[in-house]
């Protein structure tokens, strides 16, 4: 079936819902689809906040916020859209508020803020409090405001409906523009075309690769890698942020707010050891710096009982603090570790959570092809699987929600202005075929081969264990081989499920080929990168080196692996400086 | 579903609302019925009397009592809750306090219905 | 520890038996696993060592995302949320009841989403927006805090013996969801939203049976929601 | 199933009735339990039944005008509540042409029942008198 639109948003996580209001907004015929039901998006995990300099409790400024972003990047953030990021935080939210966001509240009635991870004032003094909130469940309310405000407008939803191809008009690697995308209806197994002049890709992040991650089931990729295999370069693929409080064994996340509502980390000795390595903010230094932390304490053999976790510790709040603004949070603790955080401390230990590095776009969400910036016409990105580099070599906490929104936005009011210059593409004949083809041979294919569970587990093994918090030379290029090995391995992979309606075991086939080929190109990158910075760490390179590797990579998909450019960092306001909270 | 499904308490309660009431509107039919037939002719009615005071008759009195005083308290329940619907969060506690008040008050009934049939 | 694991499945594509359409039929898996698993990690276990084609619906695996409830030892709960030594080792789990079967675990959900988008679940206030923020004291805001934590899930209107008497029910979980803005003060919408759900299918089909309440995993007190959306029809009616 | 979610369920139409029906069942809720339960004391266990016979109705009970209106609103109340309550049942379990068959069923069963029990009520004579 041929379904045609003028824009088209592919993820209905928080970042795709903005840019679909937008568009319904502007009255631009646009279809949202996506593999979940909208308010199933990985956004409704997000607990501890977004931030915007509101200074509704204490002095702040959206330039602050711009420094504190581009340090805790380690200085590879392009800075003039981490001006964008920090000026229109403060406008989002409050036009979140006027959507019905129900925030926590000051006793004036105002949003109420709290300290987060490496939000600091006046350029590093100390903490502040920037990060505006729903309790811990922040994420939740973004996504179903924005879903709200969906409905409202009148936008339409195709739900279940996985992307599983990009279509083009002629090659997006010489300058052809975008014209849709092919999509599989979970609910029948029918392919279907969506046509329309202005693409979206807003389908979240990929933590899915590692073992132990935050992620949802779900992160698998799936616009990052589709774009990859159509020529357009992925950037900064080597920087993925680990986060230093997951459930032991699981990865389910604690948030950060425990920590920004004074929460501390303690060794075995029962010490704060982030004394020893951020004095000035300790437990709220970035997430690679308190995760780098972590793993020192445990190689030292400091981790509770000599194993691999730490305790994160919240008893001294009290009650009070602990219910009401930490109340889903100190419930994992119960339900997944049958621990009582009122009364015990926490176990914990890093998790994969967030990918820094993404689809390139230039401010206004447009994917740009090459170190020049030239746009790819038609198609956009925005959110986590997007780079616009706000991040650079590590995201602060709060600001991927930050990103969501504000580029969300822009996303969704560039498409509309792009969409009122440009005739719809004429339908691709054949369009659907070489999918089809994809599909039924994975489904065709004699049982006998290797599952999508044993490849899969075998590919977050590796990762995790050679590609964590800290790589070497050696881990790295034992994971490359493993990686080039698992993909041929998964030529071959056959799944047991026949059928066409909820076929979840094909669709699981094609997020496997995803993360392969996202994997692969982390892989590679970080090879390449001889330096240390942010979450990037090198044993064998443990400085960071701005002569050489002040830049963003890209990779393009080459015959057998990923072949590898760079790019310059924008530096607008802020010189390198070494980084030391 | 209904059986199949592991209600708690708050399924418990309804289900024996919906029981109990749809018992007590067939006896009240049956009742209104005989009331009027027996209206016209004293004997009939009479007659009626006495099967309400024969053992059989008894018995049935006791379990109409018994469907009557649950419906009442736990309508009462509802009641409560729908007036101060803070209460919901102590609907269990008030079944259970309904359940005493239907053992303190049935069983003295009961015993006094019944104990006719016992000679005394 | 070994556990015994019923899935009541359904192919909605099985060859028909003897002219008739396929069923939902008991499959027994026998799973190896830690206490501290949740069912899940059972189904995913299952999907991964032993039958590919199993299908559920899942996603963040923390019950945040809504995806996996469905009737798990009788009673409705996310699949994600609920560990196995809660349960014991005879663990059977079946779709959410009162829904259509698509197949295996997943149910239709389009009537549940046309049902909360029935009530109007946005706010409404056409007052021009001020600069900043609109002011909501703090207690103003308490007072629907309970109803903003739903996700969607559906294992509150599909444990309601109302519902499945009455699919046209508008279910607790849309009533939720119009509560959460009818008693929000910022919002302008609650005479609209009052009247759409004073119909014959709104909220007096609710008989305070508390199945929604013990099956919410967000631990909603849905029916003191749902009572108080009926106080304030009968408030608003005189 | 519709290819994408759109609208909802369509509009309800009035709810006037339902809520009437909602709030008077609570209040005949309210009433019947201070008459129900008097009824059924004063019949059963204040009085033994062994007690009774049509003489005493008539002499005792239905003597005073105020015990009979009593009766009668007792009455009232019951088979109001009750049809109500049957209806609501009704409702639940029957749809389609089924459901409008036996509710005009049961209203038309209401109806003479009220009309048997007010002529018992309000009309038998009281013998010799
Ligand atoms: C546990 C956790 C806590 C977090 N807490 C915070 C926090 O406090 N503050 C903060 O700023 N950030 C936080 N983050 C990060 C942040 O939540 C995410 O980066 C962000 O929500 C990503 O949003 P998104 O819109 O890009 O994508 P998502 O919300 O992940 O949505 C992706 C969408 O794409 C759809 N999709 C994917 N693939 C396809 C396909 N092939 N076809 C169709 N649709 C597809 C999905 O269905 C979904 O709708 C947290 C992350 C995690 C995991
Ligand atoms: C004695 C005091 C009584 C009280 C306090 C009472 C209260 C109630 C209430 C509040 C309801 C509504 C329940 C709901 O909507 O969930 C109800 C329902 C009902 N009542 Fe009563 N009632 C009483 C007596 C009676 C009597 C005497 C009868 C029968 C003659 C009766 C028959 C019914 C029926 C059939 C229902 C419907 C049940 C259902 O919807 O599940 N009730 N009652
Ligand atoms: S109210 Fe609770 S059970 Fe119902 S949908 Fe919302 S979260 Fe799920
Ligand atoms: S189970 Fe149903 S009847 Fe009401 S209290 Fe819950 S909605
Ligand atoms: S998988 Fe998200 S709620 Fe269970």
């Amino acid at each position: 079936m041929d379904h045609p639109f003028d824009a088209i948003v592919v993820g209905a996580g928080g970042a795709g819902l903005w840019a679909a209001l937008e568009l319904a907004r502007e009255g631009v015929n646009t279809a949202v689809l996506t593999k979940l039901y909208p308010t199933r998006s990985h956004t409704g995990t997000a607990q501890g906040g977004v931030c915007a300099a509101l200074g509704n409790l204490e002095e702040d400024h959206w330039e602050w916020h711009m420094f504190d972003t581009v340090k805790g990047g380690d200085y590879l953030v392009d800075q003039d859209a981490a001006e964008i990021l920090a000026r229109e935080a403060i406008e989002t939210v409050i036009e979140l508020e006027h959507m019905g966001l129900p925030f926590n509240r000051t006793p004036d009635g105002k949003i109420d803020q709290r300290r987060f991870g490496g939000h600091t004032s006046n350029y590093g003094e100390g903490p502040v409090r920037r990060a505006c909130f729903a309790a811990d469940r922040t994420g939740h309310m973004i996504l179903q405001t924005l879903y709200q405000q969906c409905i409202k407008h009148g936008v339409k939803f195709f739900d279940e409906f996985q992307v599983v191809d990009l279509l083009f008009e002629g090659d997006p690697a010489k300058g052809g523009r975008a014209a849709g995308v092919v999509a599989h209806r979970l609910a029948d197994g029918q392919l279907h075309t969506f046509r329309a002049k202005a693409v979206l890709l807003s389908t979240g992040g990929f933590g899915r690769m590692f073992r132990i991650t935050s992620n949802a089931h779900s992160l698998t990729g799936d616009g990052v890698a589709l774009c990859y295999r159509h020529g357009i370069p992925i950037q900064d693929m080597e920087f993925f942020q680990f986060h230093p409080t997951g459930i032991v064994g699981i990865g389910i996340l604690l948030s950060e707010a425990a920590r920004g509502e004074g929460g501390t980390l303690l060794n075995d000795k029962g010490e704060r050891f982030m004394a020893n390595y951020a004095p000035k903010l300790m437990e709220l230094a970035p997430r690679d710096m308190v995760s780098r932390a972590m793993y020192q304490e445990i190689r030292a053999g400091r981790g509770i009982g000599g194993k691999d976790y730490l305790y994160l510790d919240v008893r001294h709040l009290g009650r009070k603090v602990i219910e009401e603004k930490l109340p889903d949070i100190t419930d994992f603790a119960r339900i997944y570790q049958g621990v009582e955080p009122l009364k015990e401390p926490v176990p914990v230990q890093p998790t994969a959570h967030y990918a820094m590095g993404g689809i390139p776009t230039n401010v206004f969400s447009e994917v740009v092809r090459d170190d020049k910036g030239t746009v790819v016409p038609g198609l956009f990105a925005a959110g986590e699987c997007a780079c616009v580099s706000v991040h650079g070599a590590n995201r602060l906490g709060t600001n991927s929600l930050v990103d969501l929104l504000v580029f969300g936005r822009r996303a969704g009011r560039q498409m509309a202005r792009y969409a009122a210059k440009v005739e719809r593409p004429q339908p691709i004949a054949n369009a659907v075929e070489p999918m089809r083809a994809d599909l039924d041979a994975i489904r065709g294919r004699e049982a006998s081969g290797e599952s999508v569970a044993v490849i899969r587990k075998e590919l977050q093994d590796v990762m995790m264990d050679n590609v964590g918090v800290y790589r070497d030379a050696t881990l790295l290029t034992a994971a490359l081989a493993k990686v080039k090995e698992l993909k041929a391995r998964n030529q071959k992979v056959a799944i047991a499920d026949r059928g066409s309606v909820f076929n979840t075991e094909l669709l699981e086939a094609q997020e496997l080929g995803y993360l392969l080929d996202l994997a692969h190109v982390t892989v590679a990158a970080a090879l390449a990168r001889t330096e240390s910075r942010g979450a990037h760490s090198r044993e064998d390179y443990p400085e960071r080196d701005d002569k050489k590797w002040l830049k963003h990579s890209l990779a393009y998909q080459g015959k057998d692996g990923p072949t590898l450019r760079y790019k310059d960092v924008s530096i607008t306001t802020f010189q390198p400086k070494p980084r030391t909270y | 579903m209904l059986f199949r499904y592991r209600g708690s308490e708050g399924m418990v309660a309804w289900a024996f609302h919906r029981i109990s009431g749809i018992a007590i509107w067939a006896f009240v039919l049956l009742h209104v019925l005989d009331i009027y037939l027996a209206g016209g002719d004293p004997k009939v009615y009479d007659d009626l009397l006495s099967f309400y005071a024969s053992p059989i008759g008894r018995v049935l009195e006791v379990l109409l009592g018994a469907a009557l005083l649950y419906h009442a308290l736990n309508g009462i329940r509802i009641l409560l809750m729908d007036f101060w619907p803070r209460l919901t969060a102590y609907h269990k506690q008030i079944w259970y306090v309904n359940w005493g008040i239907f053992v303190l008050a049935g069983i003295p009934a009961a015993i006094i219905i019944l104990k006719p049939i016992f000679g005394a | 520890m070994d556990v015994n694991l019923r899935i009541l499945r359904f192919d909605p594509e099985a060859a028909p038996l003897a002219g008739s359409p396929p069923k939902p039929h008991w499959v027994e898996y026998k799973v190896s696993v830690d206490p501290m698993d949740r069912v899940l990690d059972l189904l995913i276990k299952v999907k991964a060592e032993q039958d590919g084609s199993l299908s559920f619906r899942r996603s963040c695996g923390h019950g945040i995302c809504g995806s996996d409830a469905m009737l798990i030892n009788g009673r409705n709960r996310l699949a994600c949320r609920i560990r196995v030594d809660q349960l014991g080792k005879k663990i059977s789990v079946a779709p959410l009841p009162g829904l259509p079967v698509v197949k295996d675990l997943i149910v239709e959900m389009s009537g549940f989403f046309g049902k909360y988008r029935s009530v109007k679940p946005y706010l409404i206030n056409d007052q021009p927006e001020p600069e900043r923020e609109r002011r909501q004291s703090p207690q103003d805001r308490a007072r629907f805090d309970d109803t903003t934590k739903c996700i969607l899930c559906a294992a509150c209107t599909s444990s309601c013996p109302s519902f499945w008497a009455r699919p046209e029910y508008v279910g607790p979980a849309a009533i939720v969801q119009a509560h959460r803005f009818i008693f929000d003060s910022r919002d302008e919408g609650a005479a609209e939203r009052l009247e759409i759900l004073a119909d014959e299918d709104g909220v007096w089909r609710c008989r305070t049976i508390f199945n929604c309440v013990e099956a919410c995993p967000r631990g909603i007190n849905i029916t003191r929601a749902i009572l108080e959306v009926s106080s304030a029809i009968v408030g608003r009616r005189g | 199933m519709s290819l994408y979610s759109r609208s909802g369920r369509p509009r309800p139409q009035s709810g006037g009735f339902e809520l009437a029906a909602w709030y008077y069942m609570r209040l005949s809720g309210v009433a019947l339990f201070v008459l129900a339960l008097i009824h059924f004391s004063v019949m059963h266990f204040v009085f033994d039944p062994s007690q009774q016979n049509a003489n005493w109705i008539f002499t005792t009970r239905w003597n005073s005008l105020l015990l009979r209106s009593f009766d009668w609103l007792f009455l009232a109340m019951v088979l109001s509540h009750a049809f109500l309550g049957i209806r609501t049942v009704t409702m639940d379990y029957l749809r389609g042409g089924r459901r409008t068959l036996v509710l005009m069923g049961l209203y038309l069963v209401g109806i003479i029942v009220f009309v048997m029990g007010t002529m018992v009520v309000l009309t038998v004579k009281i013998p010799g008198a």
